[in-house]
């Protein structure tokens, strides 16, 4: 199995690029929670609005190492408390396929993660974005995934 | 009584208290004084300050109170008290954090308890075991209550309850060693 | 039944009758109780108020010879305090692989926290144990009424010990029934008897040994069974010592194996029995010849004639009407 | 070339404090598609809103972003100002600067780098959006409310008053709830009977209600207008229809259990009411205690007893299927089981050692001791009574964290009552905070303090019984001394939970509990009759402990919002549902298995191909069922299916843009 890419000659400024999609009526609403309580969190992750977590498809996650991030955060109601009653056990099970996915291909399984924070989970947000944060910017930019991506198809990755 | 001034005392003791909670994985704020310590705490009866009054004058900064009281030398540390309470404040090991704390700094508000403990480990430091007959009689010769007890003596001796030779343990050193190793490491936890 | 055995300083000295009839009981039973070799003190409740690694290492010596005895046996441990500070080790050591590391550079040994401790009512209280006793009984206690006392430290800190129930527990009133006496519904069972302070601070522990058997013997007890020679040794010695003062209880106090040895049809000698403060030989002798108690079957079949009469009463009524 | 507008808010200096607002204009003016951009104080306003819809015609705009809170607070807003313009109301995207950016950040440069991004994110997602346009769905104008307590009774009534037909379920056998059970009322002491049971035969008898007893939810589909429920009718082996509830059967039957409502103090039959003002006044046969049925002697006697026949051995459950427009859930609670948590209470094994819900039956006059406070174990007068607050509630570690909130005025209300109606009595109530938010409820409790009743500030430790007495430990945390009493009998003020059962309700309604298991509400708030499943509505104590004042206040208002449904012929849907290309559908079904609301099914259709009639299985979506999660989007291998609003272009256009 490949390895992820080495950490050299990383420009120590270097923030990383994290997309996050959260369903709107839970991870989305305790991320608005830990704005009303005025929590901190790391700048670097984006937010995605999606109504379900069940939404997201691994077409999106593709596209999103491909053009360049660092790491993908799935964020969706616990199990059983999905506001759309199943769409989270759809997640989990699209999460593990896609995560061996991305491992067979050479990205680090870290770099894409899926957590479970309710509307009320509002520092659970908080901890989880700092935390995903911190391992990437560990893991240094993902350059392995396109290179090869791109190189398959004999483009260059510029 | 004096008036307490809590500005001040909350400024000066801070680094003692967030030490002693760090020390005994005790976090003050959780209890809201409800007093189910004290009011299950068995030896409550001979304690200048009641349990939760010891994490009461803690929260609010009072120090000097506690290392002097007789309260964490006492303790019998039975943990009924965290058994019982709403937000599992775990009160011998705070006690035993406090305790400590005042033993390191020559505060020793219960000369008995002191004495008792430096005798028990002495007896183990000399034979790896304990031996009753040398605990008793040193504790009632260093503490002062010459006579405690005394009445037992001979019934005890009789029934071979307690033998003038002591048991021992074969590798004596590796006890001495033991304990000599804990006690340089100290504080270092 | 097989265990590592730690006996612990008490049973060779204040707590002679425990370690006697332990071996009694466990000899019968066939329980086999390997000691473990040059064992040192716990600590007990000394070393902790002096000193956290202290109290750690000096049991952790103790689990570290286990280790090196090879059995690869759960340790029985009859002292309450013995069997709290080896669960503290225990549970330290499989904390964290530091606190581990830390734990062998004290003792100088290797220890990997590989064997259970359990105390020696727990291995009692098993099944197969149960069992094995429950063949070896040749004499019931008719009836005697006994209040168990478990003390603090074999329930509590639950996290810690992870035995029976806190506040009520129940393992050694089980056992109690099983040889035919009759556990009393009381309410110090795990209240603290004040253990080394009754030496240290003895004003404010004595009262706390006062009011154990004030409520023992307001239940109806006639006698206390303990597990751990410090509550032994608290009770007995402390009862003789009121009743010194003014002749006011009649409660002597037992190990939970000297009732077992007992029922077993030990002599008291073989057990110690003779050696405690407050007499107790006699209320056993008592107790063997009472009239049996009524067995359980025979009410039973009475309530179902009871039961079968009271349905049939309305079958008249309907006929009658 | 469409035209974007893009709004940056201050929101005052909740955004601009942090967020550098010049910059984030400046670069939004250079983004793709847009041709106008400004910022302003506060969008939302009145102003704020003008400036928008002047920009638009000024500008030509055909689609909006604004940059400023949460498009969970404000999108809503927006879209409502958007309707009075030529622009489609779904042709907006919000950029969260508020809440994800300028409230969860401090370094103004990285916070102004993020908003930027953000917008520029909302912008390219605006670029693929569609006009979207509601449609309608009719009304049914009848009203299901789950659970008979005071918060159904009245949820009920209130509906059937404003003329819509009410089914109330209830699965005892009568209704009432607690509130039937308890004595008199805080703070006024009305008696609770009598001001309840005059409710439960309102709704027994209202031309609108019906209700039924012994009864659960077993099933509901559908939605917001038209759900499809499923009640399952416990078989009850009497027929109501034709009894006329003389309570001849009850006093034959010769088997005897103990009563529930009586919380355990007395004894009922295994055909029985539970209480003599039940609602409906007609027995029901308890299978598992009745002999007959459970097979343990042949009996029959209440069958040869009924003068009017009533009695049927051969009853089974039936399942009765209806349509309603709207749901109220008012379930209530239980009291928590402390037996099992607090050993050092005794853990049950003292008689005297009781709940509040006893006391309230042994104080009621209509209970098992005709309103005379007694001692169960031997039925003697208590002449000193601990009262001991907080139970399992506040207590994290055996109980639950929360505050009951009634219990500490009722149990003001049960000292009041020893020291009512018991001699030279003593009473002692252990309390760690008396809580009393309430209208005249500080009063009621200054009250209990004239009567006599010594309020002890600390927890009580233990109680255990010695020489016939029990002996309560605890401690005066306000003089700092340990203290016992020696009781006669002990109250345990326990903490509510949420009703057993509450789980599968909740499932079946879609709708989601928090930690504790209560339902929750869709704000805490600003919607707290609500719930995230549009049509279904809670009341009383199944969303939260409360006291009787709040139930029925809340459910007066569930039935208010009941009503504004029915007020309505037909209902807007959401729009932002999938839709399928049936094209590019393969017919494989995936999607209709994934579809949580069964929104999808699967249809025959013909389709001309190279100029001949083939028919072919594809998927179509029923708007009023599909609630927009997008799960069948993830899962159509073709990409058949998309999400209006969500499309796969528009959030492929965002990942886009942020990793630019
Ligand atoms: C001891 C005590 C004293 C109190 N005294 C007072 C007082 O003096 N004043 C005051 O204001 N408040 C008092 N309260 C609070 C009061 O009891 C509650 O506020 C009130 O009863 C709540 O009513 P409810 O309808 O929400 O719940 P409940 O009364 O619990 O009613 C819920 C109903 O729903 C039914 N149900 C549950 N699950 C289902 C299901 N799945 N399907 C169908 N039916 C179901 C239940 O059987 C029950 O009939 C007291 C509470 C206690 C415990
Ligand atoms: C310092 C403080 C902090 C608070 N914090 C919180 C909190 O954090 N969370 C919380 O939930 N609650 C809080 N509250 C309570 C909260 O303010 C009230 O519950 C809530 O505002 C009540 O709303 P209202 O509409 O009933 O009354 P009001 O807000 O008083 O509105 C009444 C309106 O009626 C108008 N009016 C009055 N008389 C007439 C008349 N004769 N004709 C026409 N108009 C009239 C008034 O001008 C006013 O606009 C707080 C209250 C205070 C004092
Ligand atoms: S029982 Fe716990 S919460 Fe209550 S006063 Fe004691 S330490 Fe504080
Ligand atoms: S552990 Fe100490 S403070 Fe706690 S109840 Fe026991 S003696 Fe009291
Ligand atoms: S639109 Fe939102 S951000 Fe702007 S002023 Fe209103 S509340 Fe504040
Ligand atoms: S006897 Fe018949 S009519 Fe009378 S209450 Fe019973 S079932 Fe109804
Ligand atoms: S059959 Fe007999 S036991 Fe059953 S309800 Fe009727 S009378 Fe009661
Ligand atoms: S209402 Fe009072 S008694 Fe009830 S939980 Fe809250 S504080 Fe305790
Ligand atoms: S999953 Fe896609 S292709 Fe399959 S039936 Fe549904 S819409 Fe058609
Ligand atoms: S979007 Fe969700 S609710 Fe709608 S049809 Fe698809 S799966 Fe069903």
């Amino acid at each position: 199995m490949s390895v992820d890419v080495e950490k050299k000659n990383v420009d120590p400024n270097w923030e990383p690029k994290i997309l996050s999609f959260s369903c709107n009526w839970c991870t989305y609403a305790g991320a608005d929670l830990a704005g009303l309580n005025r929590m901190k969190y790391p700048e670097n992750v984006r937010v995605i609005r999606v109504p379900c977590s069940g939404r997201v498809n691994p077409q999106f996650v593709l596209r999103a190492f491909q053009k360049g991030s660092d790491g993908v955060l799935v964020c969706g109601c616990h199990p059983g408390d999905c506001h759309y009653v199943t769409g989270n056990y759809f997640t989990r099970r699209r999460f593990l396929l896609m995560q061996r996915f991305l491992e067979y291909n050479g990205i680090d399984p870290r770099r894409f993660q899926a957590r479970w924070i309710s509307g009320a989970e509002a520092g659970k947000f908080r901890d989880t974005v700092t935390k995903v944060s911190n391992d990437i910017k560990a893991l240094g930019p993902n350059k392995k995934f396109q290179e090869s991506w791109y190189k398959e198809r004999g483009e260059s990755n510029e | 009584m004096v008036e307490r001034n809590l500005t001040e005392a909350i400024a000066k003791n801070k680094a003692n208290i967030d030490a002693i909670q760090a020390k005994s994985g005790v976090d003050l704020k959780e209890c809201y004084q409800c007093g189910k310590c004290s009011a299950g705490c068995s030896m409550a009866a001979g304690m200048d300050l009641k349990p939760r009054e010891v994490v009461r004058y803690l929260q609010l900064g009072l120090w000097d109170d506690v290392l002097k009281s007789n309260s964490p030398w006492i303790c019998a540390s039975c943990h009924t008290c965290v058994a019982r309470c709403p937000h599992n404040v775990d009160i011998p090991s705070l006690m035993e954090a406090v305790r400590q704390e005042a033993k390191r700094q020559g505060i020793v508000p219960v000369k008995e308890v002191d004495v008792f403990t430096n005798v028990f480990i002495d007896s183990v430091k000399k034979n790896g075991k304990l031996h009753d007959l040398m605990l008793t009689g040193m504790y009632n010769m260093k503490s002062g209550h010459l006579m405690q007890d005394a009445w037992a003596g001979a019934p005890m001796l009789k029934s071979g309850k307690v033998g003038l030779r002591p048991h021992t343990v074969k590798d004596k050193e590796a006890v001495r060693r033991l304990i000599k190793n804990s006690l340089k490491r100290g504080e270092s936890k | 039944m097989k265990y590592s055995y730690y006996p612990g300083c008490s049973l060779s000295s204040t707590g002679l009758e425990y370690g006697l009839s332990t071996r009694y009981v466990a000899k019968k039973i066939g329980m086999e109780l390997h000691e473990i070799p040059d064992w040192n003190c716990c600590g007990a409740t000394a070393a902790h108020s002096m000193n956290h690694d202290l109290a750690l290492a000096l049991p952790a010596r103790n689990l570290a010879l286990v280790e090196k005895q090879g059995l690869g046996l759960e340790i029985a441990i009859p002292c309450a305090a013995c069997y709290s500070r080896m669960k503290y080790a225990i549970q330290a050591a499989r904390s964290s692989e530091k606190e581990r590391q830390k734990i062998e550079e004290i003792i100088e040994m290797p220890y990997e926290a590989k064997n259970d401790a359990i105390c020696l009512l727990e291995a009692f209280a098993r099944e197969d144990a149960q069992a094995a006793v429950k063949e070896k009984i040749v004499k019931s206690l008719n009836g005697l009424k006994v209040a168990s006392y478990y003390g603090c430290l074999l329930v509590r800190p639950a996290g810690v010990t992870q035995f029976d129930d806190n506040e009520n527990p129940q393992s050694m009133d089980n056992l109690m029934t099983l040889i035919g006496a009759k556990p009393v519904n009381w309410a110090f069972k795990t209240e603290c008897c004040g253990a080394s302070h009754q030496v240290d601070a003895p004003k404010v522990a004595r009262p706390l040994i006062y009011n154990i058997l004030r409520n023992a013997k307001a239940n109806g007890a006639e006698a206390i069974v303990t597990a751990c020679p410090l509550c032994m040794m608290n009770l007995d010695m402390r009862e003789f010592e009121f009743n010194k003062a003014k002749k006011e209880f009649d409660i002597p106090v037992y190990y939970f194996t000297e009732l077992l040895g007992m029922a077993m049809g030990a002599d008291p000698k073989e057990l110690g029995m003779e050696k405690h403060f407050t007499p107790a030989v006699a209320r056993i002798k008592e107790a063997f010849k009472r009239p049996p108690e009524e067995e359980k079957p025979i009410k039973k079949a009475k309530a179902k004639v009871e039961e079968v009469k009271e349905e049939e009463k309305p079958k008249e009524a309907i006929d009658n009407e | 070339m469409s035209r974007t507008g893009v709004f940056i808010c201050h929101c005052g200096t909740n955004i601009a404090a942090v967020v550098d607002i010049a910059k984030v204009v400046e670069k939004a003016k250079s983004m793709p598609n847009v041709v106008y951009v400004e910022d302003n104080k506060y969008t939302c306003s009145e102003p704020g809103q003008q400036a928008i819809k002047d920009a638009i015609v000024k500008h030509k705009l055909d689609r909006i972003v604004i940059g400023s809170c949460s498009p969970r607070m404000h999108e809503p807003t927006f879209r409502k100002m958007l309707a009075s313009t030529e622009i489609n109301p779904y042709m907006l995207e919000i950029a969260n600067l508020r809440e994800q950016c300028s409230w969860v950040h401090t370094d103004r440069e990285k916070a102004t780098d993020k908003a930027i991004d953000l917008v520029r994110m909302a912008v390219a997602k605006v670029a693929k959006n569609h006009a979207l346009f509601t449609s309608s769905i009719p009304v049914t104008k009848r009203a299901l409310v789950v659970g008979g307590g005071i918060a159904g009774i009245q949820a009920a009534l209130d509906i059937a008053d404003a003329g819509y037909p009410v089914t109330l379920v209830e699965r005892e056998p009568s209704l009432g709830g607690k509130m039937v059970m308890l004595d008199k009322t805080f703070p006024t002491m009305d008696c609770s009977a009598c001001i309840c049971t005059p409710k439960m035969v309102d709704a027994g008898q209202h031309p609108n209600i019906t209700v039924m007893t012994s009864c659960e939810v077993e099933k509901v589909s559908g939605y917001i207008g038209n759900f499809e429920v499923t009640i399952r009718q416990k078989a009850t082996y009497v027929d109501h229809s034709v009894c006329t509830g003389c309570g001849i059967c009850e006093l034959k039957c010769p088997s005897k259990v103990t009563s529930e409502f009586e919380q355990g103090m007395a004894q009922r039959r295994a055909i029985y009411k539970p209480f003599p003002q039940a609602v409906p006044a007609k027995p029901v046969i308890d299978a598992a205690n009745c002999r007959k049925l459970n097979g343990k002697a042949k009996c029959g006697i209440c069958q040869t007893q009924c003068p009017q026949g009533c009695i049927n051995f051969e009853d089974e459950d039936k399942l009765i299927t209806n349509t309603y427009g709207a749901i109220v859930i008012a379930t209530g609670y239980e009291l928590i089981d402390w037996k099992s948590i607090y050993g050092e209470y005794g853990g049950g094994q003292y008689p005297d050692v009781i709940n509040g819900l006893q006391f309230e039956r042994l104080v009621n006059a209509s209970g098992p001791t005709e309103g005379h406070i007694l001692r169960p174990s031997d039925g003697k007068e208590p002449k000193s009574v601990v009262i001991v607050k907080c139970v399992g509630s506040r207590d994290p570690n055996k109980g639950k964290g929360y505050c009951s909130r009634a219990c500490c005025m009722y149990a003001a209300k049960h000292a009041h009552q020893v020291l009512e109606k018991i001699d030279n009595a003593q009473c002692y109530v252990f309390y760690i905070d008396v809580r009393t938010a309430g209208k005249a409820y500080e009063e009621f409790y200054t009250r209990t303090l004239e009567d006599g009743a010594i309020y002890v500030r600390g927890r009580v430790s233990k109680i255990y019984e010695e020489d016939g007495k029990l002996i309560c430990k605890g401690e005066d945390t306000l003089s700092g001394q340990t203290v016992s009493v020696a009781a006669d009998m002990v109250v345990l003020e326990t903490a509510m939970v949420p009703a057993a059962g509450v789980e599968k309700v909740a499932t079946l309604m879609t709708i989601s509990r928090d930690n504790d298991n209560w339902l929750q509400e869709a704000h805490p708030k600003l919607r707290p009759v609500e719930t995230h499943t549009a049509g279904v509505f809670l009341a009383g104590v199944c969303q939260g402990p409360k006291d009787i004042p709040d139930t029925v206040a809340q459910a007066s208002a569930s039935a208010a919002k009941v009503c504004g449904i029915f007020s309505k012929a037909e209902l807007q849907t959401n729009p932002m549902i999938s839709k399928v290309d049936i094209e590019k559908c393969s017919g494989c079904g995936d999607c209709a298995g994934i579809c949580p609301y069964k929104a999808i099914s699967m249809q025959d259709m013909e389709f001309i191909e190279h100029g001949k009639k083939i028919t072919r299985r594809v998927s179509t979506v029923n708007s009023g069922l599909c609630q927009g999660c997008g799960a069948c989007v993830a899962g159509c291998r073709p990409g058949a299916i998309d999400l209006l609003g969500f499309t796969n272009a528009q959030i492929l256009e965002e990942v886009d843009a942020l990793c630019l």
